[in-house]
């Protein structure tokens, strides 16, 4: 067996934070890099080494690799965890861990290819019984060439990136005309995000729900699934909302869709963690969408009803260590939801805001987790991905769980930019939602910006009157300070004309 | 001092007549008003707890309550005929000026000067934060004016064209 | 059934927090009230309104029935938790909001006299199979009557407050000596903490630990126990740590203990939740201590072990419903630690330290809760008890759950005041306390408060270098600024010189 | 500027040649620190990474890291010589003066002015937040002087006694 003492965690924000506090559950040392901007970070803050990444954005740091394994080097580092997104389905930067003597915590660089890239993948399955939606053998850059198949595959078609995830680079076209348009964009995307511009196109599935299968693998060859999440909240094909279990499978299609997981994963020599994903139509028939060969934003969903550490298991394994359990030991308990706080803005489209984050409190008590890499006085950049934080909540019941995230909603302060909370608090009371019963057109079926504006009259006048005597304090004590900054209380300095930095 | 304050299509007249003490459409209310951390308030309306922030930007003032955020205008009777003056003003104003909601590059431009838009249709694309992001326009009209060009960077609340 | 609509929290800081918070995800409105000295607390701004009960100490305000009563009257609330300490266990207090025709959230006013009068508790389980420790029958007053009693029993005695609970007025008494300044404190002690001076005397058990048992009874008749709390780590009688399941018991003791609690609350009549709580010696034989007939400070151990909300329970059962479950239904679900996090200063004999809490950031992440009823730019003050917090880890076994205990203090921070979370972490990381073998007498064995000292050199010199550093950083800014108050990067105020009010 | 820093019973020499470069023993450290809220930084010397507060009470400086406080003696070359004579003042020194931990009231005295008292002793009860807590003597010696009575309400830090 071989012990890791010191893990460098090649990622920021909340993942960061989230593995490195794993890491000091188990005594083991951490270190972080970090970019020019996030010097204060709470995860350069937590560990216990920092190495400068020297630049600003992903592109001169997180991604790039010989920078990254440097830092290893200079810190003694033995194994490197890559968190999600960045270089954490780069087999490039598994083997250059691999060749450093340093242990990668992922699956193996064969499988991250074999996986990874999504034309591979659907080779590799066909003929296996793990089904898969009509689409492209190969990518395909030639522009007449893809609209031709898209016509054979028949409309509406995906565009999705070759070597994408997360959404990024994908497009629906329902209309041959907006083909063209269409490919390059989601060519262009997907060279800014995974600096791989290959696409290919698959049968677009009419109102289907979003659903994956966590596995975890050992490298003796023991593999389980920890059952699914339900991800079909989405906007712009990025989830915001997922909860564990989904609410329309039964016993049965658990267990089928499970196996089909389990039979991903064996086919690559998959070990670690890995998320398999598929679509399911109106019909509950399922479709292989994606394998994601990396640790999911939305694992702690999976923690919450399994009682497993995602991140514990996942350096386990790195360490050659057997899975100790098997698929008959593991049993799902209560209902976990989690929702996704973006800096977004969604009475206007989802647009990323951007600015300095003034205040952020979290809720606590009873059944709610938060994963979060922010603090006070932190900016929300243009250069990194707007999500902020997870808010996640349990209950022994989906009804207790939803109860338990409204409240958790209503708790949570965030102050500076504007945030997917107000969006997340229309979902978590929507009949819709609570019913169980939706797709991944939940938001363009039921969303309006009106929708989470608060109408109650007697709110109404009591905040306007509160907010303007709020007015009249600040007036009054600016006059007495003759100051733009005003200390109140000598605990506090409140300042209403300070303008919001954007 | 009188004031009118609007907040959510709801035009209340607001007197102050001493600190903490308002006459709302000419009923008194009382409240007990403390400041928090930030410009976060707590205010006891009768028996009912608020808390709530208060914040300024380019001049407008917004309220936030519970994650829900609320324009807030406040005109005392100056500002008030300040504010009919420029109304007037506004109803004759047929244009818009389409600023970048966020800093980001100008990846493509879809209209061209001189040309007719549709209230919703994408004008431009702004690729920002690793996304392309669509820049429609709030109204129809003519493009009379592009600013930027395209692969430009941009900062936010840059004009980037004039519709109108 | 009798639904509940809005409940007045008779309670402050985090309990009244915890409380609300249950409330909020039931969909039940709440009504804070608070002393003048709580104005900002947490519990006032999260409730949906709040009275103040005009008043400065908890004789003036939370002890005060009356107000209680009439703040229910005028919100028309329909129902009161009365949380732990202050009115939870007085009889007239549950009396009065019947008769004010409000449901109490506890036992019968008949229950608490029965189990909250500790001579009267004793009495009623005298032949049962409930065994008892050797002890005077009757509360005592007459201190020469008292010495008399004691002797008999024979030293080392304990004298307890009848009305006690929490340790308040409990003295050990080793030599006849002391027996006489130790009953005048303990009795000055009890009429100060319970408007109640009686004493009695029971045998003081050598090396015992301290185990309980969580109750659940509804109104028809339906007892069962949630399984054990550990809680033998104490410092002035008052418990610090505690946790879910104890490390000494067989399942055949948790049954015969559990029988044993269940008898307890049926003799008297209980429902709602309660807690027995006993004493077990070195020959893990047990005796009755007493029935605290309300929800205990370390509740949550019990709900993260078993999934339940006890809060949520109370209501159910205070709405009349059915518990809805059986002694066979309930298991125990992995192991939690909680840690109170007290204003006082561990290395100087745990005596409290008030002052303004500047900043206060709770760990979250995997496995942790914190329960709290702070936030920055409170005072601790001298008229409430010193508790800040609670933080509480959850892991699938007892040594994952203190890893993740030990993580979690580090990265809380709680700056203002001297707090017992250096002594928690002492603790934590001792080896008699993670062999699971010890006592009440744990911290006075293996306590000093040089044992919470750091000693690495090369971070004491690296902390040199820093402060110095930060010092000369705090002169530069001052000189240029000119001004005793230094604005940073516009986000953040930084002010050395401000002496930290006490 | 040189100091002499005490922390932990360690004296460490420290020449600040520069802002942010610092000699320590005469071997040179360079530091990357930043403030964060409140009094705490952020500190990274190497690669090692800390967050730590400073703070200043009643003129004395401390350090808290990870919960643990530290006493921090920053002294200049001209503070060592007062310091130092202080010391030599402080050492024919054999009275304590005692003070009140917190504010509360004194509930009881068990001493006499004039009656010997052993190190360890408790010598007063105050009670305070619904506890009594006892005072003990931080030295051996004889009282010399009451400040007190019993009943009297104390503020935090006042002087109740003399021992010597």
């Amino acid at each position: 067996m071989n012990r890791i003492k010191k893990i460098l965690v090649a990622n920021r924000g909340e993942i960061a934070v989230r593995i490195i506090r794993t890491c000091k559950d188990l005594g083991i040392k951490t270190v972080a890099v970090f970019s020019e901007t996030d010097r204060k970070s709470l995860h350069v803050r937590m560990a216990d080494e920092a190495v400068s990444l020297a630049g600003l954005k992903s592109s001169e740091t997180y991604l790039v690799i010989e920078k990254i394994i440097a830092a290893a080097r200079l810190t003694g580092a033995d194994a490197i965890h890559p968190g999600y997104g960045f270089l954490s389905e780069n087999a490039l930067f598994a083997e250059a861990a691999t060749e450093a003597g340093i242990t990668f915590i992922g699956p193996s660089a064969d499988s991250i290819r074999k996986m990874g890239d999504k034309t591979t993948a659907r080779k590799l399955l066909k003929g296996t019984k793990v089904p898969l939606a009509p689409g492209t053998e190969d990518s395909i850059s030639d522009l007449s060439e893809a609209k031709r198949l898209a016509s054979e595959i028949g409309y509406p078609v995906l565009i999705k990136a070759s070597a994408g995830g997360g959404g990024k680079g994908m497009r629906i076209v329902h209309d041959p005309a907006d083909f063209e348009k269409s490919m390059v964009s989601s060519q262009n995307e997907a060279r800014n995000a995974f600096g791989d511009s290959r696409v290919y196109i698959e049968k677009y599935l009419e109102n289907p729900r979003h659903i994956e299968f966590q596995i975890l693998a050992d490298q003796h060859g023991n593999t389980v699934h920890l059952f699914e999440r339900e991800c079909s909240i989405q906007r712009r094909h990025q989830k915001v909302i997922e909860e564990a279990p989904s609410s329309v499978l039964t016993p049965e299609m658990r267990q089928k869709m499970g196996e089909a997981a389990i039979e991903v994963a064996k086919i690559s020599s998959y070990y670690g963690a890995g998320t398999v994903e598929f679509l399911v139509d109106k019909y509950l028939n399922f479709y292989f969408l994606e394998m994601n060969t990396r640790l999911q934003v939305e694992h702690p969903v999976t923690e919450l009803i399994t009682g497993l550490d995602l991140v514990r298991e996942q350096i386990r394994i790195a360490e050659g260590e057997l899975l100790g359990y098997e698929q008959k030991d593991l049993a799902i308990r209560g209902h976990a939801v989690e929702c996704r706080v973006y800096a977004e803005d969604p009475s206007n489209n989802f647009l990323p805001d951007t600015g300095f984050v003034h205040l952020h409190r979290v809720p606590t008590g009873p059944g709610v987790r938060v994963d979060s890499g922010i603090v006070d006085g932190m900016e929300v950049s243009v250069h990194f991905d707007p999500m902020i934080s997870k808010l996640v909540t349990w209950d022994s019941d989906r009804k207790g769980a939803i109860s338990r995230m409204c409240r958790a909603l209503e708790e949570y302060t965030l102050s500076g930019v504007q945030t997917t909370l107000p969006f997340c608090q229309f979902v978590m009371k929507h009949p819709v939602f609570q019913s169980g019963n939706f797709d991944t057109h939940f938001i363009q079926n039921y969303f309006k910006p009106e929708h989470i504006e608060i109408d109650d009259p007697e709110l109404i006048k009591n905040l306007a009157v509160a907010g303007l005597n709020a007015i009249h304090w600040f007036i009054r004590e600016n006059k007495t300070e003759n100051s733009g900054s005003v200390v109140h209380d000598r605990q506090e300095t409140v300042n209403l004309w300070k303008i919001r930095r954007k | 001092m009188k004031y009118l304050v609007k907040i959510k299509d709801e035009e209340l007249d607001l007197h102050v007549t001493g600190f903490l003490e308002t006459t709302l459409n000419g009923s008194r209310q009382s409240i007990d008003l403390v400041p928090l951390d930030a410009n976060r308030f707590s205010a006891l309306i009768g028996t009912k707890s608020y808390v709530f922030e208060i914040y300024q930007q380019n001049g407008d003032k917004f309220l936030v309550y519970k994650n829900h955020t609320f324009p807030l205008i406040v005109e005392d009777e100056r500002d008030r005929l300040v504010s009919h003056m420029k109304q007037v003003n506004k109803e004759t104003q047929t244009f818009a000026d389409i600023k970048a909601p966020m800093p980001g590059l100008v990846s493509r431009i879809l209209v061209t000067e001189g040309g007719v838009v549709q209230k919703g249709q994408t004008i431009l694309v702004l690729e920002a934060m690793k996304m392309e992001n669509d820049v429609k326009s709030p109204i129809a009209g003519v493009v009379s004016m592009i600013k930027v060009t395209e692969k430009q960077n941009v900062e936010k609340n840059s004009i980037l064209m004039r519709i109108g």
